[in-house]
């Protein structure tokens, strides 16, 4: 463990910058986002510098750690604020601010015409910040800090044009869908604080071997929830797609790239707790399979283009998940995917912004076409994208994604067919939702209208989906090329004593499988889409269910939306009519009996001496009852 | 004399300098209220900073005898619990004297009148929390709901005659109960250790089960009518919807601490087996409140009324943490007060502001401030956001000591209080997006935003709620011996963790 | 004769004098039951005093009777002020005074 | 050789120059001009309480002395009750002296010509003043007086003249009138059973002392059920004078028939002699009995503070209000009747001179409130009063506070004392039966306070008279009493605890 000093700067730059820039309001319109980029820049300047740093030296001395003070501290209960860099957060810390940094760049043409950049670039920068935290806290706790911080972004940046209500719904939506997660992840510190006494990532890790295997179970399943809430994960999935109502940057930053993954970085981190417990590895797989084939099969419904590349986020994450459930060699293989899969679906959102930019904010897809000819660049940093993202070799997706595959085919028995089966099912309707992306919107016929001029984006923009091209075409090669990422993550993940084992299949066996299925699905989305309505067809009920999210928002509307508000009506009315009913009825009868007794006194002398009579009477009976 | 007894004395000599001050002078009137609050202020500071640290036991006593025949002593003191409420009081007095500054104009009475209520009501406020005494706690208890009831009453609006009542009756029932308690927890004392009220004293009464059990229901549920607890808890929209912003905030953030700070100081000092017997109750009437205010927050349609119901979760969470017996759920239980003051305080306030702009309290008549008012949604927003205890501000961490420390002792109170988690980002992000967000309602066009009075008002709050969400130590580490201390007392110890190392 | 009888009386000539208050309308003689009760407790104090062979209770006796003579004197004193104000000595028409 | 009975003058001498200082005011009222009768009587009036109560610090010193042959015990409660009394009294004198409250000529047809002219000549009879003194010394004597006729007596005389005090108002003079008479008719039926109750009591001890029935008691000897009956009968006619349920009927119509000041007179001088006399004679003289009374008492004293705060939520009238008021602090009192211990006894006086100072001063204040044709007691009329005239509606609500027991006024740490005193002998019920019957009793109290300072007031105006000299210093000392006391009650509270004994 080295002992470093910079590591703080990389959350302390972009957080004071987005302070210095919300607090100073339009004084600094003028160069608000040059500042954040700049900021931005720098954080990838230090994290390349750390990274270096990081290879030069060697085994156990490669992670760095950064204490900074005492953050609570009462009873046992001790946390520091503390970083810690090791192999498995360079890689996020360089994700986060590489293609961050790039779409700082690409925000600055994309939002120039926007009243209130500034605001833009201070939410990008504290969701950098937050976002750093996360991978960089060295415990649970901490980086529960940085979880809600970047919940907080994306709220503010789903809903950064919120005078629309939908995206304030969106907005809002996100962030209890998240919370829900949050639950997960509070339930799992306190479970980790009540069975091992710490929360950090070393304290739990060396608790596990003495801890039952229901608790292990417990704490993997409420880290799964977390997971879940945060990587849009089943059950959990459903505000990813509305959270397209945010700018386009932030799609491609938080939603597609960074933030959305940060579920598979906390399962990963807490491979320890996985480990131990099979019951939760299941759960872990169970829970990616499902989001790979739900979030695949959504894709293919859509016409609005964001939300094609979001439901495709989905599925791929839930590929991430799968492969995180399958054992130490999995986490490897599930963070490749998680790094090419940043490079390639950033490109791509960032190629369907720039559609849109020369669109009008046009995001129906049965209103492109033929786009390919008026945007060349866009239209050949999306298509490499494309290609990496159905697993054509040699392009980045094929190294990740069928690594992925051919681990699930080996992970042995039933549940490797099962897994492995839906990994190779996944991939195949992966490959026909994104030709239909590719055919509706590149080409094609024109069906735009005609006041409508597409144009090429300005080179802020394309020179950021050029540069992410060039990852998606490469970074699977390198990080496969002599397990170099496996290698390099292996001191985190235990992944050093792995065996090859007994393989059901041969990697070549999976690669041409995989192929096989790709070109099935890229052929019929082909022959499917050589004619497109500009309206959608109605379609059998089949299509309707998918279109409607696999009745994802019907199904939270019946189960959860509905009966929580008729149960908050009815707690509203309880309070009002019983809790303080009951109130009132005592001072009711109060009241009725003071008016009551205010009767009694009616004036009569007579009557005030027959009560004291009767008094009399009642006081001697007491007395003889009392004395027999 | 001890400084706490300074600290009781600067706002009643301020309010005779008050009536001093010429007729008609009303900006002379506020400025003097506010700096006589601000000199009490410093001088909490300078108390704060001579506290020390690592003693649990009370400091800054002072004793004086008062009513001899009883064995009735002034007697103040404060450990690490009362010093942060203390603080907290000094802290938001001045903040709310500014930030409603023309609250007093509205009245049925002159300016003078509400500023030396309110200064009254903050020598009670410190007294009640710096007695020693259980018959001088008692007294400010009581005698402090006096003061509340004419600022209701005389200055709030809408049905404040009623609130005002509502209010004063339902305290007042709880505080005669709790008389009745303080009378037989003091006759025990004269058969046992003669005639005295002193706290430490009668924590060591030896009281058999029974009569403990009704003496120390008699403190409850005064203190759960003060901290409102579900069921108990009906009076406290009433009021929130009538006080004005300042009262508000003085009424949830500081006179409703007074009962968890008395469960702490009386309830579980004085009668620890008791409060051992009645914790299954208590959990589950917190759990009740958490949920409940939530949903009752969730549905209502009225700023101040959420304001309120919000608090009753709140409440829920802090009487939880109480009960859950461990250093982190009683630590969390006090910071919990504080930051509860604070951002119920940033709440009232900038909600006070909204609806004197806008001449309504309902949210659906806001909408769309963002744009018209930026500064004034910011304000609201992480008031917000500290109610639904995001990380990185103060209220996380005291909601997470909390959480982490009941679920130690009881998983499951922890688990199901967990779920308020959620139910809080609902009627948060409900309320902003209803007034925050949106197409900018008719009417609201015009609105101005904070001015530099208000934003000076609020700033501290908001500095108060980030800065005390990265850097809580200063305050646990005040309240930790005070917590072992009630702990160590009632017979507790943490649990330990289950997977040795 | 067993003296215990003129308790018995006593008692059956106080209840007269009380049954007398509530049913009699006429202030005066509402007034004079409330003398025959004062004489009941005068004969009961005479017998007591018989029994407990002392004079204590014919003293108080005494007592009894000139109290009484002032309560008359003030009593008709009200009365009278009462009968001139209304013409009537109805204790029923002093009703003003009630809820 | 017969010896004159040692009657030890200096003892009695407080209760003597009362009635001397009475017989002074018939005279003064045979012989002086009408025009300056007022001035010389409540001069006389006031210097013949401060002579007296000049005695009584004489022989404060002297207590555990019985005088007139046993008849009366100085003991250290009786003085303190003496003293309360004087005080009060003189403050009452103060309220009284302000003589446009009573009738110029009582005799006079209300509404008569005789009647209209006794009022524009200024020729007002000022018998109000002997009459005021006669019933002080009949005060002065009931509380300590310890055998059964000295008992009688002195009821006697502190209520004959009370009945003619009620009926002195100047304005409504029939409802004066109906109060006097109703005050009276049942005023002597409950003396009938006192009277039959003591004789019972005489016979069942053979003793007219309350030492010697004391001692009977404790020996048993006789027969129980003239004890019985003669408890039960000579508590009828305590429990009337003190206005508890169910012999309280007679307090709310006097209290509003009768002139305010008589008023605040009776509620506070009448009830502080009446309990002490219930005092003593409980402790002294049915101590040993308790098992067979308490239970009575208790449900009594239930009854009456539940009686006493809920029906005066409903009154419309401020003067009934603080009638029911008085009957539920009755009720609070019996709880030092059960307590039968020091600490009771203690809380008991303290809480009478507390409870005394703010009745008179509350009803000092109503004597304020007029309109044209007099007082105003209709509460809605006093809507809004706190905007006119907001130094007597604050002292009003300081008074109302204490009534309901708010902490830092004198009422708090009375019923503090009190309470305390009845929760020592394990009278938990009584005690929490108590507390609730504050939170109601404070809610007619609170009640008033919206009306005075929240509510708007409506068109027909009242208007706050200028008091005279003499009743805003009386209202004042009230007041500032009332406040001192709440927030260092031991300077009474420690005299209380010195003086709570009762010899027998």
């Amino acid at each position: 463990m080295t002992t470093s000093h910079n590591l703080v700067y990389l959350i302390a730059l972009p957080l004071v910058s987005a302070a210095i820039l919300l607090l100073l309001g339009r004084i600094a319109d003028k160069w608000g986002h040059l500042l954040a980029t700049l900021v931005s820049a720098s954080t990838f300047a230090i994290a390349a510098i750390e990274f270096f740093s990081m290879r030069s030296r060697s085994g156990a001395a490669r992670p760095a750690m950064q204490d900074l003070f005492t953050w609570i501290s009462v009873g046992s209960f001790n946390v520091h604020a503390s970083l810690l860099l090791d192999q498995l957060s360079i890689c996020f810390v360089l994700l986060i601010t590489g293609v961050g940094t790039l779409i700082h760049i690409y925000s600055i043409a994309y939002m120039s015409h926007d009243h209130d950049r500034r605001r833009f670039f201070a939410y990008l920068n504290l969701f950098v910040a937050a976002m750093l935290l996360l991978v960089l806290g060295d415990s649970y706790l901490n980086l529960y800090v940085g979880w809600e911080g970047v919940g907080l972004a994306s709220y503010l940046l789903i809903g950064f044009w919120n005078q629309k209500p939908a995206y304030a719904v969106a907005a809002k939506k996100a962030f209890v869908a998240n919370r829900v997660g949050d639950i997960g992840l509070s339930l799992a510190i306190m479970i980790s604080f009540a069975q091992f006494g710490s929360v950090s990532f070393s304290g739990v890790e060396a608790g596990v071997p003495h801890a039952s295997k229901a608790a292990l179970t417990a704490l993997g399943a409420m880290l799964l929830l977390a997971a879940a809430g945060k990587s849009a994960q089943f059950p959990l999935q459903s505000w990813l797609g509305d959270a397209m109502a945010g700018p386009t940057p932030v799609s491609a930053l938080i939603h597609a790239a960074t933030m959305v993954t940060a579920g598979v970085y906390l399962i990963t981190r807490s491979h320890f707790v996985f480990d131990a417990s099979p019951t939760a590895q299941t759960m872990v797989l169970i829970v990616g399979g499902i989001t790979l084939l739900f979030g695949a099969l959504v894709g293919t419904a859509k016409d609005d283009i964001k939300k094609a590349l979001a439901a495709s986020t989905m599925s791929q994450i839930g590929y991430m998940i799968l492969a995180t459930g399958l054992g130490p060699i999995g986490y490897a293989f599930a963070i490749m995917h998680l790094l090419t899969h940043g490079f390639f679906k950033a490109g791509m959102f960032l190629g369907a912004g720039s559609v849109m930019h020369g669109m009008n904010d046009e995001v129906n897809m049965r209103r492109y076409g033929a786009i390919g000819k008026v945007m060349p660049i866009t239209a050949v940093t999306f298509g490499l994208g494309y290609l990496a993202i159905i697993g054509v070799p040699p392009f980045a997706g094929f190294y990740s994604k069928d690594k992925i595959i051919e681990t699930a085919f080996n992970a042995g028995g039933s549940k490797g067919i099962i897994v492995g089966g839906a990994a190779l099912l996944g991939a195949a309707i992966t490959a026909f939702y994104m030709t239909r992306v590719i055919v509706l919107t590149f080409t094609g016929t024109k069906r735009w209208d005609d006041q409508v001029h597409p144009h090429e984006s300005p080179s802020l923009m394309w020179i950021p989906m050029v540069i992410l091209a060039v990852g998606s075409v490469a970074s699977g090669f390198l990080f496969n090329s002599g397990h170099a990422l496996v290698n390099w993550l292996a001191p985190v993940v235990n992944a050093a004593g792995h065996e090859e084992g007994k393989a059901l299949m041969q990697p070549m066996t999976v690669s041409l499988l995989a192929l096989g299925v790709v070109a099935v699905g890229v052929s019929i989305a082909i022959l499917k889409y050589r004619t497109v309505p500009v309206d959608a067809p109605a379609g059998n009920i089949l299509t309707k269910i998918v279109r409607r999210d696999l009745l994802q928002d019907d199904f939270n509307d019946r189960v959860l939306v509905r009966p929580g508000q008729a149960l908050t009506n009815f707690f509203v009315r309880m309070d009002n009519s019983f809790i303080d009913g009951i109130v009132r009825g005592v001072g009711g009868i109060v009241a009725v009996s003071s008016t009551n007794l205010r009767k009694i006194q009616n004036g009569y002398v007579r009557s005030y001496a027959l009560i004291m009579v009767v008094g009399v009477l009642a006081l001697l009976t007491t007395i003889w009852m009392v004395t027999l | 004399m001890s400084i706490v007894t300074v600290l009781e004395l600067i706002p009643l000599l301020g309010v005779i300098g008050l009536f001093a001050l010429p007729k008609g002078s009303t900006k002379l009137i506020k400025q003097f209220s506010i700096g006589v609050s601000l000199v009490d202020l410093i001088i909490s500071v300078v108390m704060a900073v001579r506290f020390n640290r690592g003693v649990s036991a009370m400091q800054f006593v002072e004793s004086r005898t008062w009513i001899s025949s009883f064995g009735i002593k002034y007697a103040v003191g404060i450990d690490g619990i009362a010093l942060v409420l203390i603080l907290m009081t000094t802290v938001l007095v001045p903040i709310v004297l500014l930030a409603g500054w023309n609250e007093s104009e509205n009245g049925r009475w002159s300016p003078r009148v509400y500023y030396a209520l309110i200064l009254i009501l903050e020598t009670m406020m410190v007294g009640v929390f710096a007695a020693t005494d259980v018959f001088l706690f008692y007294v400010i208890f009581e005698a402090m709901l006096i003061p509340v009831y004419f600022l209701i009453g005389g200055y709030g609006r809408g049905e404040r005659a009623q609130a005002a009542m509502k209010f004063l009756l339902y305290s007042l029932l709880g505080g005669l109960l709790m008389l009745a308690a303080v009378i037989g927890t003091y006759v025990i004392a004269t058969n046992q250790i003669g005639s005295t009220f002193d706290v430490t004293a009668l924590s060591g009464l030896h009281i058999d089960s029974a009569t403990e059990n009704m003496l120390f229901l008699g403190f409850f549920i005064a203190f759960a009518i003060k901290a409102p607890l579900w069921p108990l808890h009906t009076w406290l929209p009433t009021a929130a919807k009538s006080a004005t912003p300042a009262t508000s905030v003085l009424l949830l953030g500081v006179l409703d601490k007074v009962g968890t700070y008395g469960m702490i100081r009386f309830c579980i000092t004085l009668f620890p087996h008791a409060a051992h017997t009645f914790t299954p109750m208590i959990i589950v009437l917190s759990l009740i409140s958490i949920l409940y205010g939530a949903f009752l927050a969730i549905g209502q349609r009225d700023i101040n009324g959420l304001i309120a119901f919000t608090s009753i979760s709140h409440f829920g969470f802090i009487t939880l943490g109480i009960f859950a017996m461990t250093s982190q759920g009683l630590t969390g239980a006090s910071l919990y007060m504080v930051n509860h003051g604070f951002s119920t305080a940033a709440l009232f306030l900038v909600a006070g502001w909204m609806a004197s702009r806008r001449g309504s309290t309902k949210i659906e008549d806001f909408g769309g401030l963002q744009r018209v008012t930026p500064v004034m949604a910011w304000a609201f927003f992480i008031a917000g956001m500290s109610a639904l205890a995001l990380p990185g501000l103060s209220s996380f961490v005291s909601e997470f000591l909390v959480l982490v420390g009941t679920f130690t002792r009881y998983p499951l109170a922890a688990i199901i209080g967990t779920t308020g988690i959620v139910l809080a980002a609902l009627y948060v992000l409900l309320t902003v997006q209803r007034s925050l967000h949106g197409p900018t309602t008719p009417g609201n066009e015009s609105l101005s935003d904070l001015n530099i009075r208000e934003k000076i008002a609020i700033a501290p709050v908001i500095a108060i709620l980030v800065i005390f969400g990265f850097f809580p130590k200063p305050i646990t580490d005040v309240l930790n011996p005070a917590s072992h201390e009630v702990m160590t007392h009632a017979g507790y110890v943490d649990p330990q963790p289950k997977a040795g190392k | 004769m067993d003296i215990s009888n003129y308790l018995y009386l006593s008692a059956i000539l106080f209840t007269i004098g009380a049954v007398g208050v509530v049913v009699r309308r006429n202030a005066i003689v509402v007034f004079m039951c409330v003398e025959l009760m004062l004489n009941a407790a005068n004969l009961a104090f005479v017998t007591f005093s018989r029994i407990n062979g002392d004079l204590v209770g014919q003293v108080a006796s005494f007592f009894t009777m000139v109290v009484a003579a002032c309560e008359v004197v003030v009593g008709l004193a009200i009365i009278v002020t009462m009968y001139r104000s209304r013409r009537s000595a109805s204790i029923d028409d002093a009703s003003l005074l009630k809820r | 050789m017969l010896t004159a009975p040692q009657l030890s003058y200096s003892l009695l001498a407080p209760i003597l120059i009362v009635l001397g200082g009475a017989l002074l005011g018939v005279l003064v009222e045979a012989i002086v001009k009408k025009g300056s009768r007022a001035a010389i009587q409540s001069t006389i009036a006031l210097g013949t309480i401060v002579l007296s109560f000049a005695f009584l610090w004489r022989v404060h010193g002297q207590t555990s002395r019985t005088a007139a042959v046993g008849s009366v015990s100085i003991d250290g409660a009786g003085i303190f009750i003496q003293g309360t009394i004087l005080v009060l009294s003189f403050i009452a004198i103060l309220f009284i002296a302000d003589t446009d409250n009573f009738a110029a000529q009582a005799s006079a047809i209300p509404g008569s010509q005789e009647e209209r002219l006794a009022l524009e000549t200024g020729k007002q009879q000022t018998e109000i003043f002997p009459l005021t003194l006669f019933a002080v010394s009949g005060m002065l004597l009931f509380p300590i007086a310890s055998d059964l006729i000295t008992l009688f007596v002195a009821l006697e005389v502190l209520s004959l003249p009370l009945y003619l005090m009620a009926g002195l108002s100047r304005r409504r003079r029939l409802l004066s009138q109906e109060a006097a008479l109703k005050y009276f008719l049942l005023g002597a039926f409950s003396s009938a059973f006192f009277l039959f109750g003591a004789a019972f009591l005489y016979g069942y001890s053979g003793s007219m002392s309350l030492d010697g029935i004391a001692s009977a008691i404790a020996a048993n000897s006789a027969n129980d059920v003239f004890l019985l009956i003669g408890i039960a009968f000579l508590s009828v006619g305590l429990l009337f004078k003190i206005g508890a349920v169910p012999f309280h009927s007679w307090t709310p119509d006097v209290y509003q028939g009768a002139p305010t000041p008589i008023t605040g007179f009776m509620a506070a001088c009448t009830k502080i002699a009446a309990m002490g006399a219930t005092l003593r004679i409980f402790y002294v003289a049915f101590g040993q009995a308790e098992w067979q009374w308490k239970p009575i008492i208790l449900t009594i004293a239930i009854l009456t503070m539940i009686v006493g705060g809920v029906a005066a939520i409903s009154q419309r009238d401020v003067k009934r209000m603080l009638a029911f008021s008085s009957i539920a602090h009755a009720g609070f009192l019996l709880a030092a009747v059960l307590a039968l211990n020091t600490d009771g006894l203690k809380g008991a006086l303290f809480y009478l001179a507390t409870y005394g100072f703010t009745t008179l001063g509350a009803f000092g204040i109503i004597t304020l409130v007029r309109d044209s044709s007099g007082e105003v007691t209709d509460l809605n009329r006093w809507v809004g009063l706190g905007k006119k005239s907001p130094l007597t509606a604050g002292v009003f609500t300081l008074f109302l506070l204490s009534f309901a027991g708010i902490p830092l006024t004198s009422g708090f740490v009375a019923k503090f004392a009190l309470f305390t005193g009845a929760y020592e002998s394990g009278n938990t019920v009584i005690v929490v039966v108590g507390v609730l019957t504050s939170a109601i009793t404070a809610f007619f109290y609170l009640r008033v306070v919206v009306m005075l300072f929240f509510t708007d007031s409506k068109s027909e105006s009242v208007s706050v008279v200028i008091p005279s000299i003499m009743t805003r210093l009386a209202i004042a000392v009230c007041a500032i009493i009332t406040i001192v006391l709440g927030v260092a009650p031991s300077l009474l509270l420690n005299t209380a605890q010195t003086f709570a004994t009762f010899i027998r």
